[in-house]
Parts: C-alpha cells; structure tokens; sequence
C-alpha cells in the first residue's frame, strides 16, 4: 500500500481546548525499578497526548512516526541520560541527537517534559518566528545537539562526537536514533563504517524500527532485511528491544559501552503511531493530521492506557 | 488539487502545478514506454499516485537514497530509457549536487530532474526543506536546462519539451498554488522570454511562481501611473538575453523576482547586464540569510514576495 | 605506511621510445579454454606495457589501480562481455562501467586492444584537448558507458542501466568495477541495496580488492571487513576470486546472472601495481610516476613473464 | 615545495601555499588542543604529512566519505573540538554540498571547511576533479564565510582567524604556484579587500590564484597608459562592498578575475553594483563550460586567466 498524502497536507492550525501539560522531570535516581518504569509510563502518556495536540493545533506534524519514538525519548532524557537542564555547557553531558528530524514535536515535548524547554513555548510549534520548526535546530533550542531534517545527517554528526569524547577520554555516551527508512541513505553507512572500525564504544545507535516510511512499508521500498547482519558486519554490537518496553530500552542504554568495545546498535522494535487503534502501523499516518474526533479518540485511548 | 483566492476584486482559481506534472508524465509515458519516474521515496508528495496505478513497474523508487535516485536515472538513460528523477528540489539539489553536476550535466545524459516543493514551499519545515538555493546552485553548472514553469500550462509544456531533448534539464515544479498565466496557445522554448505585459517605465522579471505576483504588481504600478513592463523568464538557463537587454535600454531598470536567493534568476540576469548593458536593477525574493520559522504565505510576506513588495521595489528604482 | 605524494606529481611529460602497440582483438570464440587464457594474458602482458609507457609520457596516472584492474579489463573486453566496436548502438550489448575512474589509462589501453580505440589515440592521453582524460568521459568516447573519476558513481549508475536491462526483458548483463576504498562511499550501499532487493540478477560488481587506496591501506583507514559479509547482507551473491587469474576470472563472469537471482558480487583478490616487483602491494605507487629507469626494469619484468 | 616561473623581467619565487596551510594548522594544534584536522583518505594531497607525524591521534581519517567527513567535523564541533575538515575542493563541495549547508552553515558550527587544490588544479583529471563552482555556490549560503587567500601568507592569516572565528569558514587552498603578493605586516579582515595599487582608470578586482595576475596585468597596461586600480578580495563572502562601490564611482569599470566559474566573485560584484552603483564590468575566469583536457597552466592560458588575458579584459572594458 503506498499513500497519497502530502508532506505539508491541508489541514489548517486550530486552537486545541485542552492542551494542560504537567512536567515530570527525571525518574528518580535511586528509586525502584517499577517505579522508574512507572515514572516513564506515565511521562510517555503525557508526552503523547501534547504531541497530538500541537500537530492538531499546527495542522503540520510527523504523529506516527513521533508516537514510535517517544517511548525512546522519554526512557533517554528521563532516566538513561546523563543530562539535565543546569547541564548543557557541561563537556561531559551525554549527547543526544534526534537523526530522524521530522518528529522533531516528540523532541520538544519530551524536552519540556524533562525541563529542558518550558511547556508554554510549545503552544508556538510551527508558528512563525517560533523557535520550534519543524525540525529541530541547535540554533534555536540550546537542548538541540544538532540541527537534522534531512535524512542521514545525524548519525555522522553522533560519530563526530562520540570521536571527540574518545579523544578527550570522557566517560559520556552519545545516543543518535534513526528511523529504519532513513537507514536507506548511505551516509549512514559511512558513519556506521566509520564508528565501528575506530570502536566508538560510548556511541548507541538506535534504530526505530517501525518497518514504515513515508509512501509505504521499508520492505516494500527497499527493504532494510537482514538488519541486524547488516549492522553487525559495519562493527556494531547488536541488540534488539521491544521500543515500547521501557524497562527493555533501560536495559539496552545502561549496557552502552558495551563489553566487546564495539559501538551499540540497538533495534528497537516499535509501531508507528503507537499505541492509537487507527493509526498504528498505519503508513497513512506518516504526516497525516488528525481531525478533532481523531484527537478526541487517540485522547481518550491514551487515558485507558 | 485547486483553491481559490481573492486577489484584489476577482476570485482566482490557484493550481497546483504538479497535477500537471503528474498528468503530463502519464501522458507521455502512455505515448513512449522509455518514460521511467524515478523517485526517493516521495511518491505521495511527488503526486506520483497516477502514475504508479498505471504503470506500476516503471516507477523506480529507490527509497530515501537521493545520490543513488540520480545516478540510477543516469543509468536508466544509459539503458534507453527517458528517466523522470523526482524528488522534494532541496534534496534531489543539495544532496545529490556532484550526481547533477556529474552524472547529468557533464554526462549530458538524456534525463530530467523534477525538483517538487521548491522555494519555501515547506514553509514550516524550515531552511533544510527550503530549496531557495537551487537557481542560484544550477544555473552555474555548464550544459543543464534550468526551468522554472509559473503555471499548470507551463509546466506542462516543459515537462513535454524536456521529453524530446536529448540532454540534461532541470524542473522546478511548484506545489503553492498559483493562477493560470500563460496565454491560450503557448509554446515552450528555453531561453525564451514571454512578455506578459508591455511597459516602458520599468521592467518587472519573474520565474516560476513569482510570475503571477509580477503581474500582479504591474497592476499596482499602474494605478499610480507607473508603466511596468513584466517578463516572464521560464528558464533562469539559458537567459533571454536580448529581450533582458532591450529591456535594460528601453526602460528605467529591472526588478527581478523569485521565490528563491536572489543570486538565482536576479544574479543571473546582473551578470548579463553589467557585461552587456549596464542599469540599475532591485531583487526581489530572498536576501542572503536561512529564513524563520513560518508557512509560505508568511514567508513571502516577510520577504516582500508580493505584489506590495515588488512594487515597492519598483518605486525604489525608479527613485519614487 | 601513508604517503605524502601529491595526486599530481611534478613529473613532467617526456617522449617514450617504445610504444609500439600490437591489437589482438577479442580472444577467439570457440577455441579452447587455455587458448583463451592465453590470449588474455599476452593481451594483459601489453596492456600494462603501452599503460605504464602512457603515464611515463603524460606525467600523469594512477598505475597502481591501473596494473590491479588490467586482468578483470582485458577478461571482460576481450572474452566474457557480449560487445564489439561495431555494436555499440545495440541496446543489447552488455555493458561495463569504470567506477573506479582514475584507472582511465588501463581502460583506454583495454579498449585498444580490444579495438573500440585507434591505438595512435592513446599517445595523446592527458594532452591539451584530447579525448583521453584522466577520467573516461562518455562524451568524448563512443564506448564509455559512463563518466567516472569522483568515487561512488558508477555503482548506481550501473545499478539504472540494469533496471532498464530488466525491464526490458533483455538478457545483457551490466559489469561493474569499484575500488576497495571506494567502499567506503555511502553511495555504494544505497546502490547495493537497490540492486538486491530488486534482485537485479543481471549485475556483477567487481571489487578490485587490492587492499590499498590512495594514502595508506584500507585496513589502517577504514576497514571493510568482514567485506563478503556486509556484500551478502546487501543482497548480493558474493564469489571470491583472484583477481589476476584470467581463468578464474571468466568463470565468476559466466556465472552471470547467478542460478540465485541475485546480483553477483566478485571479489577479486588484486595486488596493486601487479606484478611489478617494486610496485606490487606497495601504497607508494597509488599515482606515483615511474622515472625512466623504473620503466625500463618494470617492461623487462613484463618480458620475462 | 617552491618553483620559480621567469615573470617579465624578474625571477620570481613560486609557492604552493599547501605549506602555509600545513605549517599554520601545526602551528595551531601546538596551541590549542582543541584542533583536529579530519580528511577523506587525502592526507597526501592535504599535505597532510607533518600533522599526522605530530598529532597522529587528532587526525581523523574517515576514508572516502565526504559526508561523513562533514558531518563527523559538525559532531567533533559539538564535542568541544575545532575541526578543520580537508579535502579536495570538488568532492567537499560538491558531494557533500547539503552538509556544508546543513551541517556546517545553518547549524554555526565552529568549524574550518578547507577545499584543497581548488579551481583547475587538477588540470588533466578533467572537470570531475575541477572545482571551478565552489565559490559560486558557496558564496549563496547564508552564515557561511568564504576565504580565497592569494599566497602563503594570506593563506595562514585566514586559517588562524578561522580558527578563531565562532562559525563556519570555507577557505580555498590553492597548490598553484604563488609569489608573495600581501605586504609585509598584512592583517587579514573578512569582507575587506586589499588594494594592491591604486589607479584611476579601470579595477581589477580579483581573489586566489588570480590576484598576481592582476597586478601583472596592471603592469602591461600601465605600460601602455592605462592606469588600473588592484583590488584583492580575501572574501568572496561577505565582500567589501565600499570598496567596491568606490571603485565603480571613481574609475571606468571593473574586471574581476577569478579560476572559476565567474559567477563566483564575477557575480558576487555585478549583485552588487547592479543595486548599488551600476558600472560595465567584464569577467575573466572560466565561462560556463566544461573544460576540455589539459594542465592547469594550459587551461588558464586557453581561458585567458593571464596577465594578457585580463589586460585584454580592461581594454576591451574601457573600448580600446
Ligand atoms: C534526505 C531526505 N530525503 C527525503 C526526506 C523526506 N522524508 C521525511 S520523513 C521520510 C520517511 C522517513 O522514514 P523513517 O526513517 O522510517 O522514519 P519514521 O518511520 O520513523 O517516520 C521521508 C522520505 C527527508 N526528510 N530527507
Ligand atoms: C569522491 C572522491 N573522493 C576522493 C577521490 C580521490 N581519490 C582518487 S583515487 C582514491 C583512492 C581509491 O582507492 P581504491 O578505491 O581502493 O582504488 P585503487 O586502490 O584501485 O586505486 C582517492 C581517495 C575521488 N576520486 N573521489
Ligand atoms: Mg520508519
Ligand atoms: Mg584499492
């Protein structure tokens, strides 16, 4: 099945009612494990329901492949990171680059979410003069690592970085997720070469496996399969999550650097559009807009949850 | 896909020039079965839909590989075929600029480069999805057509032309809609000029989707007296020259306009000038700087893309 | 080891004494295997002599590449490839692409041997106006398919023309020759991955695997192992051969297309500058050009093979 | 590695100001451990050679990979570091044409994009390896500074004032053979031209390799009465514009020279003057061609990129 739909549809901003956010702020550090999970659960709920909401509000939004990630995000910046707000001129902060850029709505609410943004700049997505383009720009947003929406540029600038953090020694991780049809581009290759071959250990590669791009299905484009063989014979360390198991994804960020000292390529197994009835895996919703009763009913499926 | 708009005192229907591509394409595909689309990925907002219903095996899409969609379309010529290689300008330009400038232009393969969503179509998207460069990059690049259609016939009538000629050419294809231009019955031809509107005060020179706009400014002009003449450049490669430059001497000066860096269709047409017949010129469209957050309507605003603007800048040079 | 030599040396252009050029023309269709092999390898034994003369005189030449890639080149002209000077406007004929480009020396002095080129053109290689540039352009002569020299493109090049090969139903293959280093263009792998998922049997990439690129060793820049690895999880159906080896040679090229109906990757196991004793292997000799002594030892060993 | 050429009169000593670039870059890695230098495979035509000898770990080699090689020197940027990223001029540009401008420009990394052996350098290997388009594309991205220095000495105050500069700098290294041309003392400005001699009946404005030839062609007019203005333009982006606007008032015209396509600093000027101060120009630097088989010195005797060559240009300027 491949879709029709444009990139920039014709759905028009329109005020959204409820738009009330409430920031969690990181996991607790020492607290139980289920707590974390729960923690995150809850974050990753909250997240999802501004997320529809701006995309309804903007008329613009990438909400499938935003709803694969957020799970991801969320488990990053809220409990496997190390990076906080007081902490972006620190050397020694974790990176995180957002390679698939279009989702940028994810990146900023879940930002906000983790205090990196205050939640009323998130009513301007997509506004003008808003610092909150369509796709993420460093900048615009001092969270922001690196400016993406072209595909395949993040996981090179992620090399680059993770090499800097090799050369000076520092224990910091870089994480970079790519989506899966975003693998099609050979940049990615090179860096993938690149990283493995000069063993960039404290780099994770996670690649948000939701098997759609925007016309159709990856294996119906030019089909990623077998990913993990691909990944491993360019030196990666290969892991594979549920992307929606936030217990898994924690597991899977707390073993980068991995022992062998290879870089870590995590394949994380997610739906696009995740967890909404309609829309998952659903390639019609790669940058489709939900009308009001498709947010009322994604709403209220998010609340059941 | 058609809206409307109300421009001034009458209602205009706006197109959006890649219904014409795609029926143009299916038209000639039907016609000659060397007709290939070649594509990233993007046949939704290429418009590809008819397309690949009719002729689904001649739709190559080689996902998002922007390098390998050029040089496939490359090979493809080599293989006897009349390739189509479509993608959103700003990718199928910048990402694959050595592939256009080597694979298609020194190549001089018999191929066509379908730049969708040019300008600041992707308004919101930001500066990586703008392709505002792309006139300025490709008119430097020896041996390609640059062609920037201002409506649905002109498209057409490129997109047909580009078919028949053995050699490399570029199309921008705009998404913003725009209204009918071009007069009933007209033809195609690069290097070309189509003048729109006689004037001798000053000379108003547009492409692509800043044509109508032009027009739309002569308009203001000449209710305050001022007799603008506009010129419709569809290919910013080659140059009318003669027509550039008769309009440099019959007139007070040339305002340029596009929906892209006014190194593109404005340098163009100064560095004819200086060499040829040196007069004042203004550029209308957008200055040297990645542009804000916003849609396209507001970004043509912002930039004076508009017949306000280019009227303004009109009155600019004739010191008004 | 990485060398600090110049892509263009300051060797001037000096006239060469001897560069008489026998044309042997295609091996004989029906004649024994040993007949055909050794046709090939006197064909290659002059090749590489009017090659290493060529960039004596020109100053100019990438003879390392040139001497790994003249076997595959004399194999493929000469016997495997359906195609002669008189069917170059057939849409039928099998074609072949340069993708590493800077070996243009060793294509030109195949296609005289093989009769595509009048030899007294080669005496103009690199010269003010002539058709023979440092890179083969298809616009300046009749028989190269494509124009090569930036790295990375003759693969996807290689890749349209045998998608138009199959969409017409036509039983021509499409040979492709790319540099080790030159793997490491991520536009490569946006190719491979076309061309196995498109099962695009009728495609034979030969990899020049000589171990060496322009400064240093594949190896100690960016490695491609495991190689047969990433080729398989690209899609491909790797055979691994050396290289030099005309037998070996003509039967990986007879395979084409592969029983699997997969594009078939050949790696070809070369020696860069083979077989001369101070070139061979020696990154040294990537473009360095050989003084007049170094010539005249390099035909002697030539002679004594 | 110098050479000496016999110009006029006088031996002249010749530079290949790779070694400026490679003693500078030494020179500021000892000083500042941030410096890393990141190529594609070219350590050789980099000159790379003492740099990897002394900082073997601070030279990141990342194979032939342009797009990486950008995008990696965009992440050691993000991590602290000051990168400078090497490679012949036409693959940097040209292939990794949408990491300059995302990567590099939009973003504002601090870092230093340096195109070796630029314009027709690489003579013989044909237009593929010429980068005659850099500076005509480069020079229309926004936020992006591009350096063209004309000897050794230029060379090295522009690398160290990149190397200071909180933002993207695209600098040409030229391997041609120089003479000093800067005087003794010079500070390098961007957007600040250097005038080389002054005159009041023709400018030559010209940048890189060309701006000996400008002042060599200055004494062949001279010679002949002609009294030309020189005007070296260290930046092609962001030009002195005063000075240009000066030049356009005071003296008859301008002829830039440039090895490139003259869109590059040709069209940087005629932006220029056609809205500020229109003035004849004419243009020396390669024409909108592919250029055919030759050494660099043949080519830019063939496209007249010589002291005669643009002694002809001002003659022809002033209608003699
Ligand atoms: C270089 C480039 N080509 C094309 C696009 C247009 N585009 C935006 S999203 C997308 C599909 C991405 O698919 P995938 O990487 O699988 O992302 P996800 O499914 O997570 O949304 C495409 C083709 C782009 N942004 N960049
Ligand atoms: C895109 C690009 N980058 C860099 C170069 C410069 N270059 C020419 S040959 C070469 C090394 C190629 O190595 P390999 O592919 O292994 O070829 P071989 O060993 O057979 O000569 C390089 C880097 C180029 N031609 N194209
Ligand atoms: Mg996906
Ligand atoms: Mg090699």
């Amino acid at each position: 099945m491949t879709v029709d739909e444009d990139l920039v549809p014709d759905v028009r901003p329109e005020a959204v009612p409820d738009d009330a956010f409430t920031v969690l702020g990181r996991a607790p550090g020492e607290a139980p494990r289920a707590q974390v999970v729960a923690h995150l659960t809850e974050a990753a709920r909250l997240v999802r329901r501004r997320d529809i909401q701006m995309v309804r509000a903007a008329g613009l939004g990438h909400i499938g492949g935003e709803f694969s990630v957020i799970d991801i995000l969320v488990t990053l910046y809220l409990a496997a990171m190390n990076v906080s707000p007081d902490q972006l001129g620190d050397p020694d902060r974790d990176r995180f680059i957002l390679s698939k850029g279009h989702a940028a709505a994810a990146l900023y609410t879940t930002l906000a979410m983790a205090g990196f943004l205050p939640p009323e700049q998130l009513g301007t997505f997509m506004q003008p003069m808003s610092q909150l383009n369509g796709h993420p720009a460093r900048t615009k947003i001092a969270a922001v690592e690196a400016s993406t929406g072209p595909l395949g540029h993040g996981l090179p600038i992620a090399v680059g970085t993770a090499f800097a953090g090799k050369l000076d020694g520092s224990a910091r991780r870089t994480f970079v997720v790519v989506g899966d049809g975003e693998l099609q581009e050979g940049s990615n290759w090179e860096a993938l070469m690149t990283a493995g071959n000069h063993r960039l250990s404290h780099l994770c590669v996670i690649v948000d496996r939701n098997r759609l791009q925007q016309g159709a299905r990856v294996a119906d484009t030019n089909d990623l399969e077998p990913l993990a063989d691909k990944l491993a014979a360019f030196g990666m360390d290969v892991v594979e999550v549920d992307g929606h198991d936030h217990g898994a994804l924690l597991d899977a960020f707390a073993d980068v650097p991995a022992a062998s000292g290879r870089p870590t390529a995590v394949i994380a197994h997610t739906d696009k559009g995740h967890p909404i009835s309609f829309m998952s895996d659903n390639v019609a919703w790669h940058h489709k807009v939900p009308s009001a009763e498709q947010v009322a009913q994604a709403l209220a499926e998010l609340e059941n949850r | 896909m058609t809206a409307t708009i109300d421009a001034g005192a009458s209602e205009r229907v706006l197109h959006d020039c890649r219904d014409a591509w795609v029926a143009t394409l299916v038209e000639l595909a039907e016609a000659d079965d060397r007709v290939v689309a070649v594509v990233n990925d993007s046949v939704g907002s290429s418009k590809l839909g008819p397309f690949a219903e009719r002729f689904p095996d001649r739709l190559v899409n080689v996902g998002i590989a922007e390098q390998d969609m050029v040089g496939v379309g490359a090979g493809l010529a080599n293989g006897g075929k009349v390739p189509f290689v479509s993608a959103a300008s700003c990718f199928l330009t910048a990402r694959a600029m050595e592939q256009v400038k080597v694979d298609a232009a020194y190549s001089q393969h018999h191929m066509v480069l379908v730049g969708q969503s040019p300008g600041m179509a992707y308004g919101e998207l930001g500066p990586t999805h703008h392709s505002i460069e792309d006139l300025a990059w490709l008119r430097t690049i020896p041996g390609l057509t640059v062609a920037a259609p201002c409506d649905p016939a002109e498209t057409a009538q490129v997109l047909r032309w580009a078919a028949a000629h053995d050699g490399p050419v570029f199309v921008r294809v705009a998404r913003m809609g725009v209204p009918d231009v071009v007069p009933e019955g007209y033809r195609f031809e690069p290097g070309k000029a189509v003048t729109l509107r006689e004037g001798a005060d000053v000379t108003l020179v547009a492409t692509g989707i800043a044509v109508s706009r032009a027009l739309d400014a002569a308009d203001v002009l000449a209710a305050e007296g001022v007799d603008a003449r506009v010129l419709s450049m569809p290919t910013v490669k080659p140059l009318d020259e003669a027509a550039l430059v008769a309009a440099a001497r019959e007139t007070a000066g040339i305002v340029t306009v596009e929906e892209a860096l006014t190194s593109g269709l404005g340098g163009a047409v100064a560095e004819l000038l200086v060499t040829r017949q040196p007069a004042p010129m203004r550029f209308v469209g957008v200055p040297d700087t990645f542009a804000p957050t916003g849609s396209v309507q507001w970004l043509l605003e912002h930039f004076g893309i508009t017949a306000a603007g280019i009227a303004a800048a009109a009155r600019d040079l004739l010191g008004r």
